[in-house]
C-alpha cells in the first residue's frame, strides 16, 4: 500500500451524520409548528430506504457494512420525507423512498454515481404521479382548531382512503399553491396575499421551518462540509428573478422574501444542491449551479405546471452538471498569469 | 524587517511529530561490514559502472560514471574491495532488484587524495561537470542530478536564489537538524550556488515549527558578506515543495509546464546546499547524507550515514522494537514502503520511518467518490482531484491528461483528506505509468512501421535492381551468343567453349554451402537440440506444436502472397 | 393530380442531376481511414492475420474485408479501439489467428547459429544483425516479437524470450478497490 | 430459395440478436411516444411492419438498377410513398385509431429502423430474404412496443387493451381487460417518462440476460473440454 | 469541356433519369390511393364530427342535418373566444329547437379548457365536452369525458337551475362537485358553461328567428 500512509479523521459517515444533525432543527420546528404527522413521516421512510439500500446492496453483490453505515440512504429519505406533505399516504412515502433508492441511486450505479439527486427523483415521480395526494399538507397549528395526534396522523398516513372530508379538515394548501390559485383566479398579489396562510413574511409556519432549514445549513457551511457557493447564488437566483418579476408587475408575481422564505428553497439551498454527487464541483461551475437551480425555480413556480419548482429546478442543474464542470475547469497551479495575491501577512 | 509573504491553495496540516526525533545531536552511524551502491539513485541515466570486481577501491573513488546530460557519477563511501556487479535489492517500491555495487569495507576507511576547488576561477561549465563527477543530486527527494540545475541558462543569470528548509513532511528532520548544527556550512555551499547562478537574491525559507533551526541559519546569515534573507514561513504541508516555496516566498508560479529558471529563479534543498560545501571547500564527492531514524524505535534521531549502508544497520542502531510493521523510506504522505531491509542508503534516503500498528492504523476501506470535491480543495498544484480519479479508474487516459494529470506532484493531501479513503494518488500514479508506457510503445510502434516501410521499399528497389541485372545480362548473353555463331561460322574449325558453365552454378553453389552448413550444425546438435524437445510438460510441447502449425501456415502464406489481393482489385 | 407529379418529377430530375454531378466531381481520393487503423495496429508486421504485415490488413479492414478481431498482438483492447473507431461492436479475438502473449523478443543462440542469413531475410523490420556466414545477433530494442524469424531458421537457434519485468519497465498497477464481495 | 436456417437465423436476428427497440435502440421516437397502451403500440407495430416489408421487397427489387449516389433518395421516395400509402388507408378505414396514432403514422417515414433495413438489408439481398428480414424486424419492435405498451397500461391504469374498440368498434369495449380492479393510477408510466423508465429497464433485463446466458456458455466450456 | 466534366453530365443524366422514373412511380401510386381513399376520408370525417355533436344534442331534438348549419360568429367575452368560434343551429320540422356551440374557458390552470355545449331551446344543457385542455394529467383532467363523468352533471342544468349564485363548485359554496386538490379546472368550467348559457339566453331570439341557411339540409 503507498503512500499517502496517514488519512485525516473525516469519513463519508461523518459527514451524512453531520447532514443529519442539521436536519434536527428544521424537524424540531416542523413538529412544534405542524404537529407530530412528520415523525411517522420520516420513520416510514428511513425504515423503506434502509430496507430498499439493503436489497438493492446484496442484489447487486456488495457488502452491506460499509454502505449501510455511510448513513447515505437516511440522508436520502429524511430529505424527501421533507419534501413531501406532512399528511402523505403512507405508500405514497414508501412508493417515493423505493424510487430514490431503487431507480435514482442503485439502477445509476449506487453511491457516488448517480446522476440525479434521488431524494428529488423521488419527489417528481410522485407529484407527477399523485399529484392530488400530494397536496395533504397539514395546516400550521396556528391557523386551524383540529390539532392531530401523533395517534391521529398515523391514522391518517396509515389510514388508507380516509374520508375527502377528514383530510380537507386538517389540510389546507401551501402558500405557493394559494398564491398560484389566487392569480389564476385574476387576483392580485397583494390580494391573495390577504389569506391567513401568507402570515408575516414567508407563510404562517412555513417562514419558521425556512429559519430553521437555513440554520441547519449554516451549521454545515461552518463545518466546512458544504461550501458557500451553491447556497449563496442558488439563493440569489431566486431573489433576483423573483425580485425582477416582481418589480415588473408587483400584482402578478410574488415578492422576493415570499419566494425565499416558502421552505423549499431553504432545504433546496442548503441540503439538497449542495448535494456534492450531483453538484458541480469547481468553483465557477457551483456557482453557475446555484444560480441556474434559483432562477429555474423560479420559472418553474411562475410558468410550470406544478406549484412549486425547486425539485425539478435541481433535477435539471443535475443533468448539466457535466457540461458545467467540463467548462468550468479552473487554471491548474501555474497554468495561468494570475497577479500574486494579497499578502496573508 | 517581515516579508511579504504569500500562500499557496490547499495544502494539509497532519500531525508534526517533528520533536521525537529533532532535539538529538547528529550521530555518525558506523562503518559497515558491506556496501551497497545502485547505479540508479538519481534522476536520469544510470551510472555506469568503471570498477571490476575484485578491485580495491578507496573512500571517495568513483566507482561508476555519469552517463549521458542528465546522470550522477556513484563514489565508493569508504575503502574496501569491490566483491559484485550483479542485480540487488533496492529501495524501490516494486521491491525488484537493481544492478548494484557491492563493497566489502577494509575497515581502514581510506580516503583517495581529494583537495578543495578553487571555485571562483574555474569555468562554470567545468565546474557544472566537476559537481557531476562527485556524485552531486537533489537531496530534497527528487535526486535531481545538481550540475544540471546550477545553469542558469541562456541569460548567464539566475536572480533569485532559494534555499529550501521547509521540511514540511511530518517526522522527518533531518535539514532541521543540518540547519541547526551547520549553518555555515551549508551557506557557504550557498555562495558556491549564488557564483553559478549569478543569484543577487537569497531567499532561505523554513517552516516556523523550527526555531532553532531559524535562529541558527539567521546567526549563520549574519556573518556573511553578502545578504542572505532567512524567512519562516507557516507550517503546512507541502510547502516543502519547490514550487509552493516560491510562491510563498515570491508570490510568483512556476508556469506550468515551465523550469523556475524560466522566471528567473531556482530551488535547492538546504541538504544539497551542504553536499555542495563538502565537495567544492574540501573536494569529498557525495558519500554520506543524513538521515532520519525515527517512529516505532527505542531512540528516534539523526544519522549522518554513509550511502550505501544498509538500512537494517540504521534500525538496529536507533532501536529496534517489538511490533514493527514495517518500514517507510522518506516521510508519511510521500514515502515508500522499503521492500527489503537489506536494500542500502541511497542519495535520497532523507528518513527511515518505522511503523507500527499505533503509528500508522491500517487504513480504512476505500468507498466510492462522492464528488465532495475536499481533494480539489486541498490540492496544491490546483487540479481536480476527483476527475482525473474517474479518468484514471476508468482507463481514460487522454481525458487524464486532458485535466492536467501530469502537474500532479503525488504529494498525497488529495488521499489525506479523502473522506471515502480513495487511494488517489495510487491511481496518478498508475495512470502516469500507463501513459508513459503506451508512449514508449507508440514510439517502438512508429519505429517499426518506419523500419518494415524502409525495408519494402529497400526490397522492392532490390528486386528491381536485379531483375535489370538480370535483363542486361540476359541481353549480354544473347548479343554474346550472336557473336559466337557469327564467330563459328567464321571460325568453324575453332572448338566452341562452354560459356554459361559457371551462371547456373551460382543458386546452386548456396544451397550447397547452406547444406554443409547444416551438416556441421547437425553434428553439432547433439548438445543444443535435447533441450528443446526432450523432458518438455505436455503444456509447453503443445506450444510448440501450435507454433509448428503457425509456421507451416506462415510458410504457406509466404508461397501465395498474391493470391487475397488479386481478389481485391 | 397532374401538378403533384409534375412537381415530384421536377424535384426528382433536379436532385438527381444534382447528385450525379457532385458524385464524380467531390470524389475523394485515398483512404485515410486506413491510415488511422494503421495507426491503431502494434505494428509487429507478425502476419497472424493472414496478411503480409500491418498496413495491408488495415486496408482490408478500411474496405470491410476482414474482422477486426484477427490481431493477437494488438489483443482485446486492439479489438476494442478498432470497434470504437468504426463505430461497431466489440468482439473477441479470433483464436483462429493465435491468441494473445505476453510481449516477447527473439534471442539467437550464437553457439548453434550458422549465419545462412535466412532469419534476416525474414525479419520485417530489419532487427537482426550480421552478414552471412557470421553470427547474427538481434537488436532487442527493434524487434517486435513477430516470430517470423523463427520458422526459416534452419538450425531452430531462435528462441521467443518473454521480455521480463524489470526496474525499467515496471509499472504501476492499478489500484484494488475491493468493493464488491468476491463472487 | 430459401432453407429454414436462413429463415430461422433472419427471424433471430429481427426478434432477439438485433432487436431495433433492445439492441440497435433504433426508431425509438414512436417507440415512446405510443407505446402508453397495448391497442396503440400493437396497431403502430403492425403499420410500421407493413411498411417495412413493402418497402424492403420494393427496394430490394430496384436495387440493381439505382445507382449508388442516388440510393438513399430512391429510399426515401419508396418508403415515403408507401408510408402515404398506408397513412391514406388508414385514415380511411380506420379513422378513430388514425386520430389517436396521429402523426406518428407519417413518421413512420422518418423511422430510422425502415431506412436502415432498406439501405442495410434490403440493397444488398434477394427481395424474399428482404421481405423476411423486414417482417422480423418488424414484428421484433412490435414485440417490443407491446411489452412496453402492457406495463405502461398496466402500471398507469391496471388494464389491458384499452381502446380496442377504436380498432374493432363499440362492440370490442368489453374486452378491454381490468387487471387490477380499483387500480388507484400511477400517472408516470403513462406519461412519456414512464416510456424512457420502461424501455431502460426492458433494456436492462435483455442485458442482463444476454449476460447471464455468456456466462453459462463461458462456464460450460471448460467443463465440456 | 474536360473529360471529367464530361463524365460528370453523364453520370448527372443517368441518376436523374433514374430518379426521373422513380419519381413517376411513386406519384402515381400516391395519387391512385388518394383518387380511391378520398371519399372515405371524407365521410369518415365527417361522422365523426356529427358523432361529437350527438354527444351533446341528443338525435331526437333535431332533423336537420347540423354540420350544414353551421355558422361563424364574432369572438365574444361571454363565450371567452378570441377568435371567431362555431356554432351549430338545431332544428325540428323547421323550428328552432337547440344550438350547440364552442365555448372556451380561459381560466384553465393550463390555460385554455374548449368545451362544446349544447343548449336545448328552452335554455337547458342537454350536453357539455371537453374538447381540449391542458390541465395538469391526474388532477385536473378528469373534466374528460373519457376520464370520469364528472362533466355529465352540467346536463338538465339551466340559468335558473340551479340559483345563479350557486353556479359554484361546492367548495366555493356552489352547485357542482369538484375534487380535492384541483378546484382551479372546475370553477373555470363551471364558469365558462354559466357564461355560455348567458350568451345563449342574449342571442336566444335571433337563434329562433334565424331562417335556416340556403346550403342547410335535412338530415
Amino acid at each position: 500500500m503507498p503512500s499517502p500512509f496517514i488519512l485525516d479523521r473525516t469519513s463519508v459517515t461523518q459527514i451524512m451524520a453531520w447532514v443529519l444533525a442539521a436536519l434536527v432543527p428544521a424537524i424540531a420546528t416542523y413538529v412544534w409548528l405542524f404537529g407530530p404527522g412528520i415523525l411517522v413521516t420520516l420513520s416510514i421512510a428511513t425504515l423503506t430506504a434502509v430496507g430498499a439500500e439493503a436489497a438493492m446492496l446484496k442484489a447487486r453483490g456488495y457488502p452491506l457494512r460499509p454502505f449501510l453505515v455511510d448513513l447515505s440512504a437516511i440522508v436520502t429519505a429524511w430529505l424527501l420525507a421533507l419534501s413531501l406533505p406532512s399528511l402523505a399516504p403512507w405508500w405514497l412515502i414508501v412508493t417515493g423512498t423505493l424510487f430514490a433508492i431503487v431507480v435514482a441511486k442503485h439502477l445509476y450505479g449506487g453511491l457516488g454515481q448517480n446522476i440525479f439527486n434521488p431524494a428529488m427523483v423521488g419527489y417528481a415521480v410522485l407529484i407527477v404521479s399523485f399529484p392530488v395526494q400530494m397536496t395533504h399538507w397539514a395546516a400550521p397549528l396556528e391557523l386551524t382548531s383540529t390539532h392531530l395526534t401523533l395517534a391521529q396522523s398515523s391514522a391518517v398516513i396509515f389510514g388508507g382512503d380516509v374520508p375527502m372530508a377528514t383530510v380537507d379538515a386538517v389540510t389546507m394548501a401551501t402558500p405557493l399553491d394559494s398564491l398560484r390559485t389566487g392569480l389564476l383566479r385574476q387576483l392580485t398579489v397583494d390580494e391573495v396575499m390577504t389569506e391567513p396562510i401568507f402570515g408575516r413574511f414567508g407563510g404562517t409556519g412555513f417562514e419558521w421551518l425556512a429559519a430553521a432549514f437555513a440554520l441547519g445549513g449554516l451549521l454545515l457551511w461552518a463545518l466546512r462540509i458544504i461550501s458557500w457557493h451553491v447556497p449563496l447564488t442558488f439563493l440569489a437566483g431566486v431573489w433576483l428573478t423573483a425580485g425582477f418579476l416582481h418589480f415588473y408587475d408587483p400584482g402578478r408575481f410574488g415578492p422576493p422574501w415570499f419566494h425565499l422564505f416558502a421552505p423549499s428553497v431553504m432545504l433546496g439551498a442548503f441540503f439538497i444542491a449542495t448535494d456534492p454527487v450531483t453538484g458541480a464541483t469547481t468553483p465557477r461551475g457551483k456557482l453557475i449551479f446555484g444560480l441556474g437551480a434559483g432562477f429555474l425555480t423560479l420559472v418553474i413556480r411562475t410558468w410550470g405546471g406544478f406549484p412549486d419548482g425547486v425539485a425539478f429546478a435541481i433535477l435539471l442543474m443535475n443533468l448539466a452538471v457535466p457540461l458545467i464542470d467540463q467548462y468550468t475547469q479552473p487554471p491548474v497551479y501555474g497554468g495561468s498569469t494570475r497577479k500574486a495575491k494579497e499578502p496573508a501577512a | 524587517m517581515t516579508r511579504e509573504l504569500h500562500t499557496f491553495k490547499g495544502g494539509v496540516h497532519p500531525p508534526e511529530h517533528k520533536a521525537e526525533s529533532s532535539g538529538r545531536p547528529i550521530h555518525a552511524a558506523p562503518l559497515p561490514r558491506k556496501l551497497v551502491f545502485p547505479l540508479r539513485q538519481h534522476i536520469g541515466n544510470a551510472a555506469k559502472p568503471i570498477v571490476e570486481v575484485g578491485d580495491h577501491v578507496k573512500k571517495g573513488q568513483m566507482i561508476a560514471a555519469a552517463e549521458g546530460a542528465i546522470s550522477a557519477a556513484v563514489h565508493a563511501s569508504s575503502s574496501g574491495t569491490v566483491t559484485a556487479i550483479e542485480p540487488q535489492p533496492v529501495p524501490h517500491v516494486s521491491g525488484l532488484p537493481d544492478l548494484c555495487i557491492m563493497i566489502e569495507t577494509d575497515g581502514r576507511d581510506e580516503w583517495i587524495d581529494h583537495a578543495p576547488l578553487d571555485y571562483r576561477t574555474m569555468a562554470p561549465a567545468e565546474l557544472r561537470g566537476k559537481l557531476r563527477d562527485m556524485g552531486l543530486a537533489g537531496l530534497g527527494g527528487a535526486v535531481f542530478p545538481t550540475g544540471v540545475k546550477l545553469d542558469p541558462g541562456a541569460t548567464q543569470h539566475c536572480p533569485t536564489l532559494i534555499i529550501n528548509g521547509g521540511e514540511c513532511e511530518p517526522w522527518i528532520t533531518c535539514d532541521d537538524v543540518l540547519m541547526r548544527h551547520r549553518a555555515d556550512e551549508i551557506l557557504q555551499g550557498v555562495a558556491v550556488m549564488r557564483h553559478l547562478m549569478g543569484s543577487t537574491e537569497i531567499l532561505v525559507g523554513i517552516e516556523d515549527n523550527k526555531p532553532e533551526a531559524i535562529a541558527a541559519m539567521r546567526a549563520a546569515a549574519a556573518a556573511l558578506d553578502f545578504p542572505v534573507e532567512v524567512v519562516a514561513v507557516p507550517t503546512l504541508y507541502p510547502s516543502g515543495g519547490a514550487k509552493q516555496m516560491t510562491e510563498i516566498l515570491t508570490g510568483k508560479q512556476v508556469p506550468s509546464g515551465k523550469r523556475s529558471t524560466d522566471i528567473g529563479l531556482q530551488v535547492f534543498n538546504v541538504g544539497t546546499a551542504y553536499a555542495v560545501a563538502r565537495a567544492v571547500h574540501h573536494g569529498e564527492p557525495l558519500i554520506s547524507r543524513l538521515v532520519t531514524v525515527t517512529g516505532h524505535v527505542l531512540r528516534p534521531q539523526n544519522f549522518e550515514v554513509l550511502i550505501g549502508t544498509p538500512m537494517q544497520t540504521l534500525i538496529s542502531l536507533a532501536g529496534e522494537r517489538d511490533g514493527t510493521t514495517g518500514v517507510l523510506m522518506g516521510g508519511p504522505m510521500m514515502g515508500m514502503p522499503v521492500p527489503d531491509l537489506e536494500a542500502p542508503v541511497v542519495k535520497a534516503t532523507n528518513c527511515l520511518l518505522v511503523q507500527s500498528r499505533e503509528l500508522f492504523p491500517p487504513l480504512p476501506k476505500a468507498l466510492p467518490c462522492i464528488r465532495c470535491t475536499r481533494c480539489a480543495d486541498a490540492c496544491p498544484a490546483e487540479l481536480q482531484p476527483q476527475e482525473l480519479f474517474r479518468f484514471a479508474k476508468a482507463g481514460d487516459f487522454g481525458r487524464a491528461q486532458e485535466y492536467h494529470l501530469f502537474d500532479c506532484i503525488e504529494c498525497g493531501c488529495c488521499s489525506y483528506v479523502c473522506p471515502s479513503h480513495i487511494p488517489l494518488v495510487d491511481f496518478y500514479r498508475y495512470a502516469k505509468s500507463e501513459i508513459w508506457a503506451h508512449e514508449k510503445d507508440k514510439r517502438a510502434a512508429d519505429l517499426a512501421r518506419e523500419r518494415h516501410e524502409f525495408r519494402q521499399f529497400r526490397q522492392d528497389r532490390e528486386k528491381k535492381e536485379k531483375a535489370e541485372k538480370l535483363a542486361a545480362k540476359a541481353q549480354a548473353a544473347r548479343a554474346q551468343a550472336a557473336q559466337d555463331q557469327v564467330r563459328r561460322a567464321e571460325l568453324a574449325t575453332e572448338p566452341a567453349p562452354a560459356p554459361a558453365a559457371a551462371a547456373p552454378a551460382d543458386p546452386d553453389a548456396k544451397k550447397a554451402l547452406i547444406a554443409a552448413a547444416l551438416a556441421r550444425a547437425q553434428a553439432k546438435k547433439p548438445d543444443a537440440a535435447p533441450k528443446n524437445v526432450d523432458d518438455l510438460p505436455p503444456a509447453q510441447r503443445r506450444q510448440i506444436d501450435e507454433i509448428e502449425t503457425r509456421r507451416a501456415k506462415i510458410r504457406e502464406l509466404a508461397r501465395q502472397p498474391l493470391e487475397s489481393e488479386e481478389k481485391n482489385t | 393530380m397532374l401538378a403533384a407529379i409534375l412537381v415530384m418529377v421536377l424535384i426528382g430530375v433536379v436532385t438527381g442531376l444534382v447528385l450525379g454531378w457532385s458524385a464524380i466531381r467531390f470524389k475523394v481520393e485515398g483512404n485515410p481511414l486506413a491510415e488511422k487503423i494503421d495507426a491503431i495496429l502494434p505494428q509487429t508486421q507478425c502476419g497472424q492475420c493472414g496478411f503480409p504485415g500491418c498496413r495491408p490488413y488495415a486496408e482490408a479492414i478500411a474496405k470491410g474485408e476482414a474482422d477486426i478481431n484477427r490481431c493477437p498482438p494488438g489483443g482485446e483492447e486492439g479489438v476494442k479501439k478498432l470497434a470504437d473507431l468504426l463505430g461497431i461492436e466489440p468482439k473477441s479475438l479470433d483464436e483462429a489467428h493465435g491468441t494473445p502473449k505476453p510481449k516477447s523478443v527473439a534471442f539467437i543462440d550464437e553457439q548453434v547459429c550458422i549465419g545462412c542469413t535466412l532469419c534476416i531475410q525474414a525479419c520485417p523490420v530489419d532487427a537482426i544483425s550480421g552478414a552471412a556466414k557470421q553470427l547474427h545477433t538481434v537488436v532487442a530494442s527493434e524487434c517486435t516479437g513477430c516470430e517470423l524469424c523463427v520458422a526459416p531458421c534452419p538450425v531452430d537457434c531462435i528462441s521467443m524470450v518473454p521480455i521480463a519485468e524489470d526496474l525499467p519497465h515496471w509499472k504501476w498497477k492499478h489500484p484494488v478497490i475491493e468493493l464488491k464481495r468476491v463472487a | 430459395m430459401m432453407t429454414m436456417s436462413e429463415f430461422r437465423s433472419l427471424f433471430h436476428n429481427g426478434l432477439i440478436k438485433q432487436n431495433t427497440g433492445l439492441v440497435q435502440l433504433l426508431g425509438l421516437c414512436p417507440l415512446l411516444a405510443i407505446s402508453n397502451n397495448v391497442v396503440n403500440a400493437l396497431s403502430l407495430g403492425l403499420a410500421t411492419t407493413m411498411v417495412m416489408a413493402a418497402s424492403s421487397g420494393a427496394v430490394s427489387s430496384v436495387r440493381n438498377f439505382v445507382p449508388n449516389e442516388i440510393r438513399i433518395p430512391v429510399f426515401v421516395l419508396i418508403i415515403a410513398a408507401l408510408v402515404t400509402v398506408i397513412d391514406l388507408s388508414m385514415n380511411a378505414f380506420v379513422h378513430p385509431l388514425y386520430l389517436v396514432l396521429g402523426i406518428f403514422i407519417p413518421l413512420i417515414t422518418t423511422n430510422c429502423i425502415v431506412l436502415a433495413r432498406a439501405d442495410a438489408f434490403a440493397a444488398k439481398n434477394h427481395p424474399l430474404h428482404s421481405v423476411v428480414d423486414a417482417v422480423a424486424m418488424g414484428l421484433g419492435l412490435t414485440l417490443v412496443l407491446i411489452v412496453l405498451g402492457a406495463i405502461r397500461e398496466l402500471a398507469g391504469k391496471g388494464t389491458l387493451l384499452s381502446g380496442i374498440d377504436l380498432v374493432f368498434g363499440e362492440a370490442a369495449k368489453g374486452w378491454v381487460l381490468h387487471v387490477l380492479p380499483n387500480y388507484r393510477g400511477f400517472l408516470l408510466a403513462i406519461l412519456p417518462p414512464g416510456a424512457f423508465l420502461a424501455l431502460g429497464m426492458l433494456i436492462a433485463a435483455n442485458n442482463w440476460n444476454k449476460a447471464r446466458v455468456a456466462r453459462r456458455v463461458r462456464h460450460a466450456v471448460p467443463a465440456a473440454a | 469541356m474536360t473529360p471529367q466534366l464530361q463524365a460528370a453530365l453523364k453520370n448527372a443524366a443517368r441518376t436523374a433519369t433514374v430518379l426521373f422514373v422513380f419519381a413517376t412511380i411513386g406519384t402515381a401510386l400516391l395519387a391512385f390511393t388518394h383518387d380511391r381513399t378520398e371519399p372515405t376520408i371524407a365521410r369518415g370525417q365527417l361522422a365523426a364530427k356529427r358523432a361529437l355533436l350527438g354527444q351533446v344534442l341528443p338525435a331526437a331534438l333535431y332533423d336537420n342535418d347540423l354540420l350544414t348549419a353551421e355558422q361563424s360568429v364574432p369572438p365574444d367575452d361571454l363565450l371567452g373566444t378570441r377568435q371567431p368560434s362555431s356554432l351549430w343551429l338545431a332544428r325540428r320540422q323547421g323550428q328552432f329547437s337547440g344550438a350547440a356551440l364552442e365555448a372556451v374557458a380561459p381560466d384553465g390552470y393550463g390555460g385554455d379548457i374548449n368545451l362544446l355545449i349544447g343548449i336545448d331551446a328552452a335554455g337547458r344543457i342537454t350536453g357539455v365536452r371537453v374538447t381540449a385542455h391542458h390541465e395538469t394529467p391526474g388532477l385536473g383532467d378528469y373534466i374528460e369525458r373519457a376520464k370520469s363523468a364528472w362533466i355529465d352533471q352540467f346536463s338538465g342544468r339551466s340559468l335558473t337551475n340551479p340559483e345563479p349564485k350557486d353556479w359554484r363548485v361546492a367548495k366555493d359554496g356552489g352547485a357542482f362537485d369538484a375534487r380535492a386538490g384541483a378546484t382551479i379546472t372546475p370553477r373555470a368550467v363551471v364558469k365558462a358553461v354559466k357564461s355560455a348559457l348567458d350568451y345563449f339566453a342574449r342571442h336566444r331570439a335571433a337563434f329562433a328567428a334565424a331562417p335556416p341557411s340556403v346550403k342547410e339540409k335535412k338530415a
